[in-house]
Order: structure tokens, then C-alpha cells, then sequence
């Protein structure tokens, strides 16, 4: 899970990251009030989980209240990269002097906290890392014991912080990394991390994505989530327990195992068709769970058929084939199915499926082809 | 043959009374799995499996009892990462964890101490392994599906493997082990480690190999499969429709800063020399062409 | 450095370990005024730290104030092992339904913190270990991720805690270990851990044994040395930064480095006499540290001579010579002096020795000769 | 020939601006051990032991810039577990830490990461090592008290050790290595680790073990002698006279519930064969009488 800037920086103050949070506005008026109170100029903010806000004008500098209103009015219900702006942050600007990158990821590879720095701030480290990649440290952190003060020294020499700054650079990685273990956190970002003219460290903007996983044990995180950036479907299947991600096409799927959901949208992909959505249902699925896919599959108006795929081995076959004639009952839309069951209680499920008129398939190959006909008769 | 179980797998079942455990120990018994005692806290001195297995409290005493030398996870998330200390302090020589939604850094943490014990860790978020021919399972892959052979699968998925190995079952192609090695990010034991065992196994003649988008596993394997490998391999990669930036189900299968591309691994792999099916459907037919047999 | 039970138990109730503290008193009054403000039955318990106070009379159960005050009485200025008894423990009686042994020590040979527990507490561990060693659980930690969930599991099962008690002895043993660590202890003892006849877990007695060598970094622990039942010389001796250890002979020992030290109240023994004291001067020795290290030789009234041996490395012979003579002059009481200084300016040393009429010797065995037969001409 | 430290041993110094770093680094150099570096953070771009060696902020760069492969430690016993650790993330194959009074459970931690990266700490608490043929020595050890020969020496101890090694010279009895291993309760190497070495270098013909109360490491040592060492031995232990429960000065040496006693130490070594010592000064002699000539 993605957290906004200003989530993210309120984390890191709480770990002791040196940095000036700012306030969020939702209107022109608070962003002018939050501009009053504090240093200027100001800048002010669009809040989205998508890249790159600057270019699109989601960052501007305002001298006064008044002028940070004036941008604010811009830049609130701006879209940017099909995300409207509702949240601006208002925080004093900093006269920087120099900028660097600091970054914690949970790197797969290395199965380690790997530490990615750069003198390179403000700049994304891929760019960094495509024109000199010699700019670029990366260091795995040992992962019993975690970060170590030669470790921090390390970063420090690299990035040529002066010995005046050291410690309260130390406060910086210190804290980056305490909240990074503390948040569960897959990537914790600082960029840039500035020096600013009157010689202070301090974290200019900042990124914490969080481990999904791990979200159970901090509920106070789970809070963060910010339902204006996700697919009100998206919303839905989360809180119905099942993995829902929305696309484009007019396919809808329904598939039990992440494997085998990608796996079907490649094939309706290969049949010609377009998948409207990834759906893995998970293990076991009732009645209850399959009608809350099929509700969430056909709240996209995209979709033109749906395509079940489910290999019986926890989930029992006859179960969901029940699942499917109950559920459909329900439905305030109605479009083809196609049904491919296989595996545990297949048989079973044959006749049920059978006396409920579905149209059904034997591979997963002929299961597509067919969704794909049924999608393009019925449009 | 088989890689990693076999007849003389004593298994304990971590989690054996809960609903998911004793389901699938039955599953396992039935398969001819010899399950040798189960292991949840608090329910030792009492049986399982229709009074065929003693339950114990702790792994220690499932070990020193009666000589259980691997184990199998259901544990909640919150519990398994504690579950897999517990069976490797235990010292059995495999774990696999079927548990999904462990956090990474629990699982960072796992991974080191295990490795540092030896410990075979397979999983989590895995459906396990079947030797076919042993008839033993650890794991909850359907029992039914198989017919035994000599190609060993390897997959980070679940469904999608039983989809595999019930193509080759229906096209006559057997199999040797089937091994789910999970779709997490931090997984104990990986492809290498596994292709690498099937590359010994005498009773192996083929591979098949099924990898999604996320992390760069597979194109690993590719480069070990060039440098290593010499018995005929077909792939098959999930996830070619998938976006990018978004976490498809698993929490491994995420295409990040244009890294962990199907296209990538499909690349890899094909310039390995192993064959790659657009379709689960089409495995068998790569395998007959690379020359295997029944 | 041993803490006196009521310390042990402060930290332990620190680190949420269950248990009824009690408080101290020094005087029959003190003791009586806790007895009324706690509930009775008490028990009055002598504040030393060696062992056996029970056999010594200085653990007592009192039913009434005056009771307490009467044993306190009692307690107060009784010799436990040659320790003169100047605080009792008054704590609330409990009433025991059953006993426990569980500690932690730092396991030098499996180089881990390791738990040892029995289900047979409040008796000597090394008594359960020579008795039935069977009823012991001796179970290593991973030194890198400590205690976890299943450790404590087992503990639990092993002593046969009810499952009514299992949140209470993870507390018990979580607290134990936090403590361990926190307080950097190389022993965490609770003996008994009682379970009372109302069904609660208590820690009845408790001791910890903190690593001299981490004593810098907990100031608020080194304050609660007790300076009462250390040797007054051992006292001066660790402020001056010397390793001094007071013994009951007549030949004054000063040595640099640990081993040869050991090694020359060794050969003082061989030679026929006994060392007064193990002294290690550490390295570099100049006239101040030699100076006091006269002092707290002499302090002892049965020293009759003392042994100089200096191995030179670090140390430099001429300095330690120099120092020799240059604090010989600064001292109250003089007794015969046998000085070997070898190794590094051994030669530039021999003179300065010759003109300040020591005695010298050229090997160790030599020196320890003479110095006994010194011994025995000053008696 | 020599165990651990050759010619070939390329050393940086951590901690070299110190006065003890300094001092040492200079005797070091004198007696013919090649400093390639030393390590100070901060002052990096320095140059130390009168301008023949570049100082580094950082261990990464020493081994980066002049190649490195092993360390010795001067740093204080606060800074002194991360300075060891620093130097083992930068892959040095030896550490010698001659700092004491460092935190048993900071070792603890230290040991266990050291083991596992399979980098050979010599100490901490220790005077380091000295290959008396090869010229190189690494630690503390007086230049001036050996005599090139093929007795290998390890000890618990700091001066004692130069006390035997000067009496073995004064004899005529030269040293193939001498190590001191330290007298911490946990130290990176132990009697055993070293002892193997010797019996293992053909330029060691006889060894000299040192040990002192505390612990068990001598009765262990004494069991690895029984079983695999077939070259002469002598021995000798300090702290016959030392009291029970009372630490003497080294923080190991400490007998506690009856066990680590001088006579136990000495009865496990003379049941192994080897030639127990009453004084440091009977070592030649017993060597003598094992056969070992000059």
C-alpha cells in the first residue's frame, strides 16, 4: 500500500527525521490560513500516488498567502494521470544547497534491506541509475541485525556529508530505517533529501509503500489508505477478502490462485479478447464470495463476459458450481458465462452447471475462445 | 525417485486440529504420506487423523517422540513465521509453509536463520511437493492429478501448477516430484535450488518450469539452466497481460521499474534453450517435441 | 557485579515481571512501619549477596508488625559468610501451591543466552543438576533473534504451566529476558517462581549478575553496587583502574596483565608462601597507578612483601622501574620489595632498580623465592 | 611457515591515529608486517606511520583501494563490535580485535555474524598473533622475544604469553606461530580452532597450549588432543591459587558452581598426554623431554 507524502512524512517525523511536515488543504481558503502561519515562501503540493506530479503542475511556489491560495485553486481538482487532485500540502519551501537520494527497499535479491543512495537528489534513482550508475550505492543491510553504525558512516563518506552534519545525518538513516522495520514497509524513500543554504538536513519529500502482509498489524497504517487513488471495485473485493485488480478489457474473469487468474487473462489475451480484470477468488469460495465477484466484475459496464476458471483442489468443485447458479440469481446484470471446472468434484459439478444452462468447457484454452465469442456477440 | 521427500519422510503436521491442517492431512495420509504426529500447543496428549497420529505440544517432543524429521505448516500468518523457528530449533531437515500473507521482513528474518541451520525451507504461501512415485506428499496438491514419471515440475504458483501437471497427466506425460516453491517474495528455497535437484536426480529426465511476472527468478534460472542444465526443459510464465506497479495476487508477482517482465523471463529462458508454451496446454506437447516419452 | 535481591527484583519489576517487590528498611522500626502498610504474613529477608542466608537465619516469617520488627531485629547486624547484614528485604508472604527454578545465563560453551528452568524451585540449580539432572531444561537462545514464542512454549510445557498461567509466564519470561538484555546481565535468576495457592505466578527471589564490561554504558546500574560488602582496598583499587582481588596471604602481588598475575600467586604458593591479593596494574603503569597500587597492597596489615613482575610489551620496563622508586618514597608502611621487570627497556630498567637497593630477580620462579623468604625474615 | 598471517597478509589497521593504534602499527611495521592501510573515519586522505600508509574513512575503501585481507582493531570497547563487524562486511579474511572490555552479549551477536560470514576473528581481549618465521605479526606481541623454530604456542593470555615464549627462546626453542586468542568469555577463535591449525601445519612439530580458569575451553581442547593430535605437547594453566566466583581480571577467567578450576583443567590435559607445566618456566624442559630440539 502506497502512503501519501504528507503520510509519509508524518511517519518519518514520528521516527525522528529531521524535516518540516507541512499541512495538508482541501480548499484554497485553508491552503491560504496554513500559509499564514508559517515561513515563506511556501510550496504547495498535490497529494497523488502517481509520479510525476511536477511536470504536470501538481508543485508550485508561492510567495504569499495569497498566491499559495491562487495555487492551490489550481491545483485542486487537477487531474494527474487520470487521478484528480483533492489533498494539497502547504509547507515552507527550502532554500537547498544541495539535494541527495535515500532510499530503503526490501530487495528480493539480495534478501536483505538494501540501502540505495545517490548525491543525485531530486532526480528518480532509475534515471540515476541508466546515465552514471557509478553515482549509486547499494548496500544490503545484514538482516538479523539490521543497520549498523559503519553503515551509516559508510552512506555518510559516500555522499560526502560534512563532519558539522554527520549526526544529524545518522538521525536521518536512523530513523529512515526504524521506520522502515517499525512501518513493515517494502520501499521507504527520501527524495530529495536536501542540505539546505543554512546548513540543516532535511527530508524535502518523501514515499513509504507498505507490505500489504503486514498491513493486519498495524491498523493504525491500514487508517492511511487513501480511497479517492483506488477503484471503488478495488475497495469492495479488498473488503470482500478477494484479489481484485481492474483493467481495461470487456472480459471479466473469475479464477481461483493468483497463478492461474494471471494465466486466463493471457489466454483471453491470445483468443483476442481484451481481460476486463485480474480476479483470484481464493480458496474455498462460497456462494457468498462468488456473488461478491460477480458483483464486482460487473460494476465495470466494460464487461460483456465473464469467464470462470477454477481448478478444484482446496476449493471443491460442486461447491462453486453452486456457488455460480446461486449467486447469479442475485445479479442486477446478466451477461454469458463460461464456466471451466476441473479438479476436486469436477464430475460433481458437471450436472449442476448442466441444469443451470451455463455454457461450459473442458481446457482453459477452449474455455477463452469461448468467452471471447460470447463477448463479441453479445456487443 | 524423487527430490526432498520420499518413504521416509516423517512428517508432522504443524496445525494438525485446525480446519485446513487436518483436511489436508487426510489428504496426505490418503496420498500414503506417513504422518507421524501432528504438533499444535496446548492439544498435546490428544490424537489426530481418526486417532492415527499423537498430537503434541511442541516440535521438540514431536521430534524426540517419534522421530519426525519434516514438517508441514497451517499456521495463521501471525504465528507461522514462529511455527518455521519452532521446526527448524526442532531441527527436522524440511519445512514447508503453506501459510500465505507472512509479512516480508518476518520471512527475511526466517530465511537467514534457516539457511544458517541448514534447514530446508520450502514455501511459504506454497501448495508444497508431491514425489510422485514415493506417493508422499507434503503440501495440498490435489492427489489425483498425477501419473507417476520422469519429469520434475517446478512452479511459484498454485492452481496454475495443478493446471500444468494435470495437462501432462492427460497427455500421458508423468511425473517424478512436483514442487511448489510459493509466491512470495522472500521464498526458501528457490528455482535454482530446485532445477538444480531435479538436475541430479537420475530418475529426472525433464523439467518443466512455471514462473510469473515479479523479482528476477526466473531469468536466474535461465542463466543457470544455460550454464548447468543439460536435460530437456519446457516453461511456461504467467502474467504477459499483467500491469505493471500493481501486486497480482501473490505478493511476489508486482513488475517494478520495468523489472520482472513476463517478456523478460520468457526471453531469458528462451535464450537458455528451454522451451516456452504460451499456453499451460501446450507443455506437453514441448516436452513430447523435446523427446520425452510417457 | 551481583545485585542485592531488591535491586534484582527492582529491574525485573521494571521489565513487567510479576512479583511484590517489598522495601527496605535498616532499623527493627523501618521494618515494622512496611509490615503495617503491607498485608501479612511478611517475610523479613537479610540483603546479602552470598549464598545460604536461610540455613544463616536471615530469611524469617513474621505474622505481626511487631513480629517483623522483633526478627528484623534479629537479622540486622547478623554475620552471613563474614558479611554483616545492614538492610532486610520486607515483602508481603506468599502462599506457595508449587516452586519453579528459571534463569538465563550467558552460555559461554553453547555461546548463547540459555534458559535453564526446573520444575523443582527454590533449591541450588547445581543441586537439581547433581540430583536429577533429567528435571532440567537447558535450552540455548539464537543469539542473533533472542527469545521467541516457541522457546517460551516449551519452557511452559516443561514446567507444566496450566493454560490458565500461560499469558502470565510469557510475561514472566519475556520480562526475564528484556531484562537480561537491557541490563546486559551474564546471569537473571528468579528462584523460586512460586505459583501461590490463589493461582498467581510470583517471582519470590530474584538475582542478577551484570557483565562488569558493560557497566560503562549503564551508569544508573553501576550505582547500585554495594559498596558494603566489597573490600574496601577492591573499592580504591577499581577507582584507580586496577584489577585487584583481595586474598589472605602475606606476599603482595603486582603484576601486569591478568594471567601472569594468576601465574605469580601461583608460584608464590609453589615457592611456600601465600599471595596476599591478585593485582593486575594493566598497561602502560606510570608512577601515579604504581603509587596507588602501594596504597591498596599495604592497606592489607598482613602483607609482609611484595612481588613486582612486569613483563614488559606495552608496558615499558624503565617506566615502571622509575615509578617503583618514585612511589616508594610516597608510602606509609614499607616491607621488602622483590622487583623482576623484563622484556621491553628490561635493560634500561636494571639500573634504576640497582640504585634504589631493590631486590631483583631474573626469573619468575627466582622472584617469587625471594619474595617469600622476605616474607619470612620482615615476620 | 606460520598459521593465519604470512607475508602475503596485506593489513589495515583500525584505529591507527590512536596512540595504541599508532604505537603498535609502528612496531608491527618494524618487525616486518606489511601495513597497507589504516582506518580512521574522518580522517580519510591522511597518512599515517610518517607518510608510508594511506588512511581511509572507511573499511570498504581499504580493501577497495590497496587490497586489504586482514585487520587489526585499536578502537575502544564502544566503537570496537562495529569496527569488527565493518571490517567483516568488507570481507577481510582475518580480524584481530585487541580491544578489551567490550560487552559479552555485543561479542555474542558479533560471533555469531563473524561465524556465519566464515571471517576468522582472532580475540577481542587478546595480543594477537605473531609468525615468527615469516615476519609477520599482527597484534601486540613484543618483536624481540622470539626465535624462529617449530613450536606453535596459543594462549588465553597477554603478558604470560611472553613470559613462556621469552623462557622458549632463552632455552633455544624457537616458535613456528604464537596466538593469543584472548580472555574474554566469548572470543572469535578458540584452543581447538588453533590447535587444529597446528596439527595441521607441516612447520609445527610441538605446540604449547596456555590456558587459565574459567570456562571449559581447556577440557575440551584436551578431549580434540586425545583424538587428533599426535604431536608433543606441554601446557600450562594459571590460577591454581585463584578463588572461586571471583572474576580474575580477564572477564573469562572466573570459576563458577565448581567448574573451570585450574586442577580440572590440568587433570583433562595430562589425561591427554600432555605434559602439564608447574611454573612457565619448566615448558622448555617439557618440551625437551617430548623431543623437540632447538
Amino acid at each position: 500500500m502506497k502512503l501519501q507524502e504528507y503520510r509519509s512524512k508524518e511517519i518519518l517525523a514520528q521516527y525522528g527525521v529531521p524535516l518540516q511536515a507541512g499541512t495538508t488543504a482541501t480548499t484554497p481558503e485553508e491552503a491560504e490560513a496554513i500559509a499564514r502561519t508559517i515561513a515563506r515562501p511556501v510550496v504547495v503540493k498535490a497529494q497523488v500516488l502517481v509520479g510525476g506530479r511536477g511536470k504536470a503542475g501538481g508543485v508550485k511556489l508561492a510567495e504569499t498567502p495569497e498566491e499559495a491560495a491562487r495555487h492551490a485553486e489550481a491545483i485542486l481538482g487537477m487531474s494527474i494521470k487520470g487521478i484528480t487532485v483533492r489533498t494539497v500540502l502547504v509547507a515552507p519551501a527550502a532554500n537547498i544547497a544541495s539535494e541527495f537520494y535515500l532510499a530503503l527497499i526490501l530487495d528480493r535479491a539480495a534478501k536483505a534491506i538494501t540501502v540505495i543512495t545517490s548525491a543525485e537528489g531530486g532526480v528518480e534513482i532509475e534515471k540515476t541509475a541508466s546515465t552514471h550508475p557509478e553515482a549509486i550505492l547499494r548496500m544490503p543491510l545484514h538482516p538479523l541485525i539490521g543497520l549498523q553504525e559503519h553503515n551509516i558512516r559508510r552512506v555518510a563518506f559516500f555522499l560526502g556529508i560534512s563532519p558539522d552534519l554527520r549526526r544529524e545525518f545518522r538521525q536521518v538513516l536512523r530513523g529512515l530505517y526504524d521506520a522502515f522495520v517499525g512501518t513493515d514497509a517494502d520501499l521507504a524513500e527520501i527524495n530529495p533529501l536536501a542540505i539546505t543554504e543554512d546548513g540543516r538536513l532535511t527530508a524535502l519529500d518523501a514515499k513509504i509503500v507498505l507490505d500489504d502482509s503486514a498491513l493486519a498489524r498495524h491498523p493504525d497504517l491500514e487508517l492511511m489508505r487513501d480511497l479517492n487513488e483506488e477503484e471503488r471495485s478495488e475497495t469492495a473485493a479488498r473488503q470482500a477478502g478477494i484479489n481484485f485488480i481492474k483493467l481495461d478489457g470487456s472480459i471479466g474473469c473469475m479464477v481461483n490462485g493468483a497463478g492461474l487468474a494471471m494465466t486466463t487473462m493471457d489466454l483471453v489475451k491470445l483468443a483476442g479478447g481484451e481481460p476486463a480484470n485480474f480476479l483470484d477468488i481464493g480458496g474455498g469460495a462460497k456462494a457468498d464470495k462468488v456473488a461478491a465477484a460477480f458483483r464486482i466484475i460487473l460494476d465495470d459496464p466494460n464487461v460483456k463476459a465473464i469467464l470462470i476458471n477454477i481448478f478444484g483442489g482446496i476449493t471443491r468443485g460442486d461447491e462453486v458450481a453452486r456457488g455460480i447458479v446461486e449467486a447469479r440469481t442475485t445479479l442486477a446484470r446478466h451477461v454469458p458465462m463460461v464456466v471451466r471446472i476441473v479438479g476436486t468434484n469436477a464430475a460433481e459439478a458437471a450436472p449442476i452447471l448442466a441444469e443451470a444452462n451455463l455454457i461450459t468447457a473442458d481446457s482453459l484454452d477452449e474455455a477463452a475462445a469461448k468467452a471471447v465469442a460470447a463477448a463479441r456477440a453479445d456487443a | 525417485m524423487s527430490i526432498l521427500v520420499s518413504g521416509a519422510t516423517r512428517l508432522v503436521v504443524q496445525g494438525i486440529t485446525g480446519r485446513e491442517g487436518e483436511f489436508h492431512s487426510h489428504a496426505m495420509q490418503a496420498f500414503g504420506t506417513q504422518i507421524v504426529a501432528g504438533v499444535t500447543p496446548g492439544k498435546g496428549g490428544q490424537t489426530a487423523l481418526n486417532g492415527s497420529v499423537p498430537v503434541f505440544d511442541t516440535m521438540a517432543e514431536a521430534v524426540r517422540e517419534v522421530g519426525a524429521n519434516a514438517s508441514c505448516i497451517f499456521v495463521p500468518a501471525a504465528a507461522a513465521p514462529d511455527a518455521i523457528l519452532e521446526a527448524a530449533d526442532a531441527a527436522v531437515a524440511l519445512i514447508v509453509c503453506i501459510t500465505e500473507n507472512i509479512p516480508a521482513l518476518d520471512m527475511l528474518r526466517v530465511y537467514h536463520v534457516l539457511r544458517q541451520q541448514g534447514i530446508r525451507l520450502l514455501g511459504p504461501n506454497c501448495p508444497g511437493l508431491t514425489s510422485v512415485a514415493e506417493r508422499a506428499k507434503v503440501g495440498i496438491i490435489p492427489n489425483d492429478i498425477h501419473r507417476p514419471g520422469s519429469v520434475g515440475l517446478v512452479s511459484r504458483s498454485g492452481t496454475l501448477t495443478y493446471e500444468v501437471v494435470q495437462a501432462m497427466t492427460d497427455a500421458g506425460i508423468g511425473q517424478s516430484t512436483c514442487v511448489g516453491i510459493g509466491g512470495d517474495p522472500i521464498v526458501g528455497t528457490g528455482f535454482i535450488d530446485v532445477l538444480d535437484m531435479f538436475n541430479e536426480d537420475p530418475e529426472t529426465e525433464a523439467m518443466v518450469m512455471i514462473g510469473e511476472i515479479g523479482g528476477e527468478e526466473e531469468e536466474r534460472a535461465a542463466a543457470f539452466v544455460k550454464r548447468e542444465v543439460r536435460k530437456p526443459m519446457a516453461a511456461f510464465i504467467a502474467g504477459r497481460t499483467a500491469p505493471a506497479g500493481r501486486r497480482m495476487g501473490h505478493a511476489g508477482a508486482i513488475i517494478s521499474g520495468g523489472a520482472g517482465t513476463a517478456e523478460s523471463k520468457r526471453a531469458a529462458l528462451d535464450a537458455a534453450g528451454v522451451a516456452v508454451a504460451d499456453s499451460p496446454s501446450h507443455i506437453p506437447q514441448l516436452l513430447r517435441a523435446a523427446g520425452v516419452g510417457g
